[in-house]
């Protein structure tokens, strides 16, 4: 048995457990008396116009598209940067390479004016 | 350290199967491809198990599994903005429906 | 049975349940959410299997960027009538008998595996899997080359994804 | 091993002898010493969680030029008490149409993710959580589910802004986290480890923070836009979209993400002084001169590890209420187009130099990292400053102007 994980789930199990009591307690000692107008939908005071959902720009999918791309690719880079130190100068290159081709990922999105917010 | 290296792979199996049945039933383009990531998953849980159970000392099963991480972003991230692209088309997500290269 | 059996089974239960869930659910984005309880269950059997750094990743990777890039797709994709309805084809026992007969299949194989009943085997001693991974990573005689290509696939998807996905601006 | 060495190691040893001595299961103490460590640390955060609120209350007032709370108890100390009083008992209000489960899951998981960084934070070379060796993805693992409970409470309010607040935080979280992880790479080069406590220890004799000051500033930018402070708080931006994602949560629930940006600011601050200013150590080889020998003291070091963190936090107080909003086309861009390249370029030069000058003395090597911190600082400004002198011109010269917008189109 690990006893780290074990730490690890222990924690995550209290973590959980913390945050509810309060929720618990408010949930016994807190008022209830929903009405409809108190249930609407918070607009600043104003009537809500159409549902909820709104159109959003694709944007945000580009954005979450190149971050995808660059956190799985530098996630990568860890186990390269434990082995620096024992290993030969030729790693460093590896490594190197490895950034120059996200590099050329980050080139391509910059001059295709993806990074732009328009 | 006493489970048999059986019990993984049978978890992987039935993930691999739901995933699939996921897959050929959904209507829904995305949600295949929600399919598509719970087999990819099996996959890696098995690779794992075998690293551990057969060769620790050897990292090929974890070297495969992190291709796989890369493989499946790969896939989600292609997969995606061709539904998008799609949708914003057709306005359908429906994989029946998409029927541009039907010709 | 042992602690850890059942710690096995209940992930296990987890995994398999909220995978149903992902497959069967109507609203997309609850399979989207039901596939991140599927993922972090997964990144528990790493631990179990002592895999610190894939487990770590399982969550970084799966959970931080990919499900957010499905539910960021099923919100700009989402209409509400199409949640209405039934979500799965009309001849939806074909696959599902496919897979129980695929599942057991598979099993019966799995059951019938020479040393299927072996146990996990100890961990070389001062061995650190992340440090011995990332060895096997940079060194020629094993996985430099798939390392270096899966950059070179994340770059293909990259310049893919963004091409499709912009290509109908004007 | 005396309490004052090893206060925790010796009361967990007394516990588990105690328990053990009750012929309990060896396994089931030490699970149940676990349990009541864990969550004397968390309720320890927790309380200190309170004092912070009042901290931030009483800190933004002076940058304000105001007093901040000062009726309730003596400077106003007893007012966060009062504030959570006051929560608990505000009724609840579920807004139509939010997808209940999901609506009462995201603020737990919200304050979970920020509790769950403290099973790694280091107090102490002898007061710890756990250590993981791959402590420095746990963190970034951490703040991803934080960004799920965002994107979660925002989906199921059911309501515009919350939504587009969502949506924005998000987009700022994932696209800061690429600079934050590429930049903990350069600890990890030059402690040889992912560890926390492996990074604590590789800063007795030198920071970091020193070595690669452009690393610890990359590092505070992205921190204080993961946690969507001030600057980078257009998520909640009151003056556009009222509060963001958490715009239809009442009472304790809207306290859990309150109470949770808060201790992840503190957090933040710690993790800034583990991995750039040596944590609770650092004394520069100071503790190891004999009449400093009382610096190894856990007690000593915790309390210079938490003054440490209160420093950090302090830092990301006074920037968040020193800067106007930024707008989200430049927060994208400074992000895609500055902080990104910029990190890697620091990262490379790290690699390399960690391996050219492993062979030279203790001050070259200082020397040598610091030197080409300083030099690429150097040359990013002037290619930014050249940048802005053309855009000036730009603008200044209405005809150019035109003509570049031709040859443009």
């Amino acid at each position: 048995m690990q006893n780290e994980w074990i730490y690890i789930g222990l924690f995550l199990v209290i973590g959980i457990i913390v945050p509810i009591v309060p929720l618990a307690f408010a949930r016994l000692v807190a008022p209830r008396k929903p009405n409809p107008i108190k249930q609407s939908t918070y607009e600043c005071g104003m009537e809500t116009v159409g549902e909820s959902w709104v159109q959003f720009k694709a944007q945000y999918y580009i954005f979450a598209l190149v971050f995808l791309v660059f956190d799985v690719e530098t996630v990568f880079l860890f186990p390269w940067a434990l082995t620096l130190k024992q290993l030969p100068l030729f790693v460093v290159l590896e490594g190197i390479l490895f950034i120059g081709i996200l590099v050329a990922g980050l080139v391509y999105a910059w001059r295709k004016g993806l990074l732009e917010w328009a | 350290m006493s489970i048999p290296l059986s019990w993984y792979l049978i978890l992987a199996a039935t993930l691999f199967c739901i995933g699939l049945y996921g897959v050929l039933s959904r209507k829904n383009a995305i949600a295949i491809l929600l399919g598509v990531e719970l087999m990819l998953n099996a996959v890696n849980v098995n690779l794992v198990a075998f690293w551990r159970y057969l060769n620790p000392a050897e990292m090929a099963g974890q070297a495969f599994a992190v291709i796989v991480f890369a493989v499946a972003a790969a896939e989600v991230a292609v997969g995606l903005a061709l539904i998008i692209s799609v949708y914003r088309r057709q306005k359908t997500v429906v994989a029946d429906e998409i029927d541009l290269m039907k010709w | 049975m042992s602690a850890e059996q059942i710690l096995f089974i209940l992930v296990g239960v987890v995994i398999l349940g909220s995978a149903l869930m992902v497959v069967t659910t109507r609203k997309l984005i609850h399979a989207a959410l039901w596939l991140v309880v599927t993922l972090f269950g997964v990144a528990v059997l790493f631990t179990l299997l002592r895999a610190n750094f894939l487990a770590v990743i399982q969550v970084v990777v799966y959970i931080g960027a990919i499900a957010i890039l499905f539910i960021f797709a099923v919100m700009l994709t989402r209409r509400e009538q199409m949640e209405k309805g039934r979500q799965t084809r009309p001849n939806w026992w074909i696959p599902a008998l496919l897979g129980a007969l695929i599942l057991t299949g598979l099993v019966v194989l799995i059951l019938n595996l020479p040393g299927a009943e072996r146990t996990a085997l100890a961990l070389p001693e001062g061995l650190d899997p992340v440090r011995a991974l990332g060895s096997a990573l940079v060194s020629p005689k094993a996985y430099v080359l798939p390392f270096e290509v899966a950059s070179v696939l994340m770059l293909a998807a990259l310049v893919g994804a963004v091409y499709v996905a912009t290509v109908d601006k004007k | 091993m005396t309490f004052w060495n090893n206060p925790i190691n010796f009361i967990a040893d007394w516990l588990t002898g105690l328990l053990t001595g009750w012929h309990l299961p060896a396994a089931l103490a030490t699970i149940l010493v676990y349990l009541i460590g864990i969550i004397v640390l968390v309720l320890f955060a927790m309380v200190l969680d309170i004092g912070l609120v009042w901290v931030e209350r009483k800190v933004v007032a002076r940058f304000q030029d105001r007093l901040g709370p000062n009726r309730i108890g003596p400077f106003g100390l007893i007012q966060p008490v009062a504030d959570i009083i006051k929560m608990v008992i505000k009724e609840d209000i579920t807004p139509d149409g939010a997808d209940k489960v999901i609506y009462n899951i995201a603020p737990v998981l919200a304050a979970t993710s920020v509790i769950l960084l403290w099973a790694i934070l280091p107090l102490a070379s002898t007061i710890y959580g756990v250590d993981l060796n791959v402590g420095l993805l746990y963190i970034v693992a951490a703040g991803a589910l934080g960004t799920l409970a965002i994107i979660m409470a925002g989906w199921s309010s059911n309501n515009k802004y919350a939504l587009l607040g969502a949506f924005r935080m998000v987009a700022n979280m994932i696209s800061y986290e690429v600079p934050m992880v590429i930049i903990l790479l350069v600890p990890t080069i030059l402690a040889n480890t992912m560890s926390i406590r492996g990074i604590t220890e590789a800063q007795s004799g030198m920071w970091f923070g020193i070595l690669s000051p452009l690393a610890f500033i990359i590092f505070l930018i992205s921190a204080i836009a993961e946690l969507g402070r001030a600057p980078f708080d257009l998520s909640e931006a009151e003056s556009e979209i009222v509060a963001g994602f958490h715009i239809e949560y009442t009472g304790m629930k809207f306290g859990w993400f309150y109470a949770g940006e808060l201790l992840h600011a503190f957090t933040f601050g710690g993790f800034m002084a583990i991995l750039f200013f040596g944590g609770y150590g650092g004394f520069f080889g100071l503790e190891k001169l004999p009449g400093f020998t009382w610096l190894n003291f856990p007690l000593v070091q915790m309390l210079v590890f938490m003054a440490k963190a209160m420093f950090g936090y302090w830092v990301i107080m006074w920037i968040k209420y020193s800067m106007p909003r930024i707008r989200i086309d430049h927060m994208l861009a400074f992000n895609w187009k500055f902080l990104v390249p910029l990190a890697l370029v620091v990262l490379v030069n790290t690699a390399v130099l960690n391996k050219v000058l492993a062979g030279l003395p203790n001050w070259g090597y200082v020397l040598g990292m610091f030197g080409s911190n300083i030099l690429i600082g150097f040359v990013t400004i002037e290619i930014l400053r050249a940048f802005g002198r053309r855009q000036r011109k730009l603008e200044e010269n209405p005809t150019l102007q035109a003509q570049t917008q031709e040859q443009v189109s």
